[in-house]
């Protein structure tokens, strides 16, 4: 049992990380100056997370690990989040559209972490919901602002679209720890294709169908992206070892 | 009223410490200094996000990365204050931006120069925010009252991003040899610039007498730079680290630190547009603009889309 | 004298390797394959002299250094590569205009190089003559090309000569350890300005006149640049300290 | 000669080792296949540098960069050779490309998988191209005479790449335990995809008889899977490894080694499109070509400059 918990609270943990890492790339380089503030904000609260997901996991492992060792330390086959935050930004659109596909995943699943047996998860989900319910709401209103704004603008989209939605089946997939943890991603899966549905909707937006999904990064089996991330994460703890900062 | 009486009423107001508000009459040479400086300093606080967001992906543990992420959200969002102050005195965002962008309008020329390690991060925090923070804390009592609100909300912040970067240097300063090399390292780059963010030496400063009449500046250049080196002279002691100039010495006759001879010729080639990283700096503000219009175009057509959905409706409900 | 020997081979090796670096960025992403295969093999001709430079400054050294750990564990303040090769490699354009200005250079230099004292020096200078010698060549060729081509063709060259003249003053400003070891940087310039002047001239390009011109690299103090190629370059040896591959 | 006297002394030609060649006679469904086959062999040596080419910059060592520089530039020229050779058959070069970036032309499928460890680059040396020389040593022997001297060009070169492949890993074998995991690690992900590079069973080939006969192809897909087998068995013992089947085990009725099956949903979905990489892999290339066009046209424009020029120069002189 808590081996998987140590695992499920890595994958919690490695998953926003990565995704926070990946929004920070914008901060200075946003559309507009209040989106870049905005993007930053979601990229510090996903950070908040996940250190409190690698404070658990190392408390739980016990064996003198941080958070910073268990996020600097570690290599891409031992980090378990979605290949979905491990893509590279593109374009604005992109980059919304990561993030609502995301927090509406997030969102839901925090919902049933409340109510987890684990108290620590629990904790730190109820802390959680209020910022992921605005990183929906921020997120969304930008799907259906592009996807019904210009024709460029919608066309981004469906670009968008085609590089992400391969990436959205492992939300559901779950890996043995998360099945051990007793995580239900079914009715999630369920709730999740409906908001989506209801979003692409608005947004004039098209539900791709019978697309092939890809997995493994909950399994350290990863994209050619991730190396790269973290050859910039952790350069410095690598360079100094044992330094402190 | 008479413009005379209208200028007496003004510089009034002023020697009587009466904020001045987008409403009230002013001249012509007061409004524009004004948003030249304002709107100058928007420009500041949002280049400067790009020296220190150049080291968010590589933070060498996750408390300094969320601190980082978090001084360079409080800077767009002085940024968006002053944008606000700004135009209030005529001018739109899109306009400000524009200057800047063909290098009508400047910004502090401290960004100009590149990060490049780690310690500049705790170096640009000490130094560079506890620079600003003289100039701002003047800024605080300006006479234009938007300018003035805007300072006093970022006042607060900045001391508080000076005190986490000096900290951060504290650290470094305690830690591995190379840590404290790199500290060193850091200070020797970052201290003759910071010196330059006060600007020319009174004597040749053209702005200065106006400005100190209408108090939109409150204390000369060299009188806040020499406040600036007493002060960083007695905080550097407590890093175990020096300064790099051999001419700081106490002056017991005038109180302060003498110091060394700015080079002018670096401090004017950098105002001109040679720094290290001018155009590395504007050309990355440029292609976010430019890369941005289509979301900024796509935000407008919908906005109108939902406007005219919400005529219908309206007429629909009629 | 010994520390400007080394000073000036690592200056030497630094540039090389960094070169080497960015030009392998392309490999696999060229414009034509005959150009793929031309760029890989100009990258493999700089990795080559880097590693005689630095298994001549190991040598030197005469501490354990060897050509790995001086490429591999030295950080950018160490570094003394020149500014101009660790820009970005831009478009084509901007990717050959950068070879053909140092390969016009290092060509100058190496045949001076031919000539000194030092023996080892001498001996990899003469090693890379010939192929520098089609450096040359095949850049300046390009320049051409791209410079006398299409309209396009060329307002992109003069982008590229926008972003990377700045960078060519340091080529002909002498580090202390350049001086100490007796390099002749000022025919150098004198004929590099001229045979630039006249490959120009065919591509139908101008000379930038009065540009302020940028450095640093030669002693340590780089662009924002060199910090990211370090973080990929070095990671696996930062990660697996002690390791033989 | 009517055609079945055509036909005749085309596969009398085969079945005494004569060539074929470009200006021979030929059945269309002969030069149809040869083209396809080499095509597509010569999209398989570009594609094939991307995976490889991803570790270039990260590469552990300054020799092993060299090595990887080396043996990735030599693809590029094995793909030259193989679009010219392919080229002799009827379809220009840029017809052949746009058909691989259309998505009608193939490309061998295990280059659509990811490259997540240094140690990839050895798995993929030993197994990889050990896969492909089994395929390649065999068409050097094949009928038509520009693809048979293209591939002895190759083979050559394949064998050393092989070769530093494995010692590559021979070196992490014998390294620290996170280097002889990473070894190990990288073997269970390249192995049965290696095995899939062999392409369907025989039984359920669709091209082979005919292919046979014409000698584009002298060994079946499974008396060449069955060889590889039978080698790596007996290499990945030099190594300390394992490779990641509980069912292989020497079978001495048959003199070979028995192995387990093949996972064929996953070898006929990433045929299909759907592995981890092949979206990657087609967008870079579409990339490098979209954006070389102003390259390519340049090059062109100036060419014709270049003719023009030497034209009126002849009309001068003469």
């Amino acid at each position: 049992m808590t081996n998987s918990l140590i695992n499920y609270t890595l994958h919690l943990a490695d998953t926003t990380l990565i995704l926070s890492q990946r929004n920070s790339e914008w901060c200075g380089h946003g559309p507009i100056l209040e989106q870049d503030i905005a993007i930053t904000n979601i990229s510090l609260d996903l950070l908040g997370q996940a250190r409190n997901f690698y404070q658990y996991a190392a408390a739980l492992k016990n064996d003198g690990s941080t958070e910073d060792s268990l996020a600097y330390l570690r290599t891409e086959r031992e980090f378990k989040n979605l290949l979905l935050v491990e893509q590279q930004n593109g374009d604005w659109g992109q980059t919304i559209l990561r993030q609502y596909f995301f927090s509406q995943y997030q969102l839901l699943l925090f919902q049933q972490l409340q109510q987890h047996s684990d108290e620590q998860l629990a904790a730190i989900a109820t802390k959680a919901i209020k910022e992921t319910t605005y990183h929906v709401r921020w997120s969304s209103e930008w799907v259906i602002r592009l996807g019904d704004g210009t024709d460029e603008s919608h066309n981004r989209m469906l670009h968008a679209i085609d590089e992400l939605w391969r990436y959205c089946g492992e939300l559901f997939e779950a890996a043995d720890y998360e099945t051990a943890m007793g995580i239900d991603l079914t009715s999630i899966k369920q709730t999740w294709t409906e908001k989506v549905t209801a979003v692409f909707d608005e947004a004039k937006l098209p539900v791709p169908q019978n697309v092939f999904m890809q997995s493994g990064g909950k399994k350290g089996v990863h994209t050619e992206q991730l190396g790269y991330i973290l050859t910039e994460l952790q350069y410095l703890q690598r360079t100094y070892p044992g330094a402190k900062w | 009223m008479s413009v005379h009486d209208l200028e007496n009423t003004f510089q009034r107001k002023i020697d009587e410490e009466v904020k001045i508000e987008p409403k009230d009459w002013m001249p012509e040479a007061y409004r524009k200094t004004n948003l030249r400086q304002i709107s100058q300093h928007a420009h500041s606080e949002i280049v400067g996000m790009l020296p220190e967001g150049n080291w968010i992906s590589r933070a060498p543990s996750l408390k300094r990365k969320a601190i980082l992420l978090a001084k360079v959200q409080d800077e767009a969002g002085h940024g968006l204050y002053l944008y606000c102050a700004a135009e209030t005195l005529g001018m739109s965002r899109e306009q400000m931006i524009d200057d800047l962008h063909s290098g009508k309008a400047k910004y502090s020329s401290i960004f100009n120069y590149p990060t490049l390690t780690w310690a500049d991060m705790g170096a640009i925090g000490w130094l560079v925010d506890g620079a600003a923070i003289l100039n701002q804390v003047m800024l605080c009592r300006t006479s234009y009252g938007p300018y003035a609100r805007a300072m006093v909300r970022i006042c607060k912040e900045e001391s508080f991003h000076q005190r986490q970067g000096f900290e951060s240097l504290l650290v470094l300063s305690k830690g591995t040899p190379e840590q404290k090399a790199m500290c060193q390292d850091a200070i020797n780059r970052w201290w003759w610039p910071s010196l330059m963010m006060f600007g020319p030496k009174d004597s040749e400063s053209t702005n200065s007498d106006q400005s100190m009449k209408w108090k939109i500046k409150r204390k000369t250049n060299d009188e806040l730079r020499q406040q600036f080196v007493d002060m960083c002279v007695e905080q550097v002691k407590l890093l175990g680290m020096t300064l790099p100039d051999p001419h700081l010495k106490w002056n017991e006759a005038r109180g302060h630190y003498d110091f060394g001879e700015i080079d002018w010729n670096e401090f004017w080639n950098v105002v001109k547009g040679n720094g290290p990283c001018n155009k590395q700096r504007l050309d990355a503000r440029r292609k976010a603009h430019e890369e941005g219009r289509w979301v900024r175009e796509a935000a407008a057509a919908h906005a109108e889309k939902q406007k005219i959905k919400a005529a219908k409706d309206n007429l629909a409900a009629a």
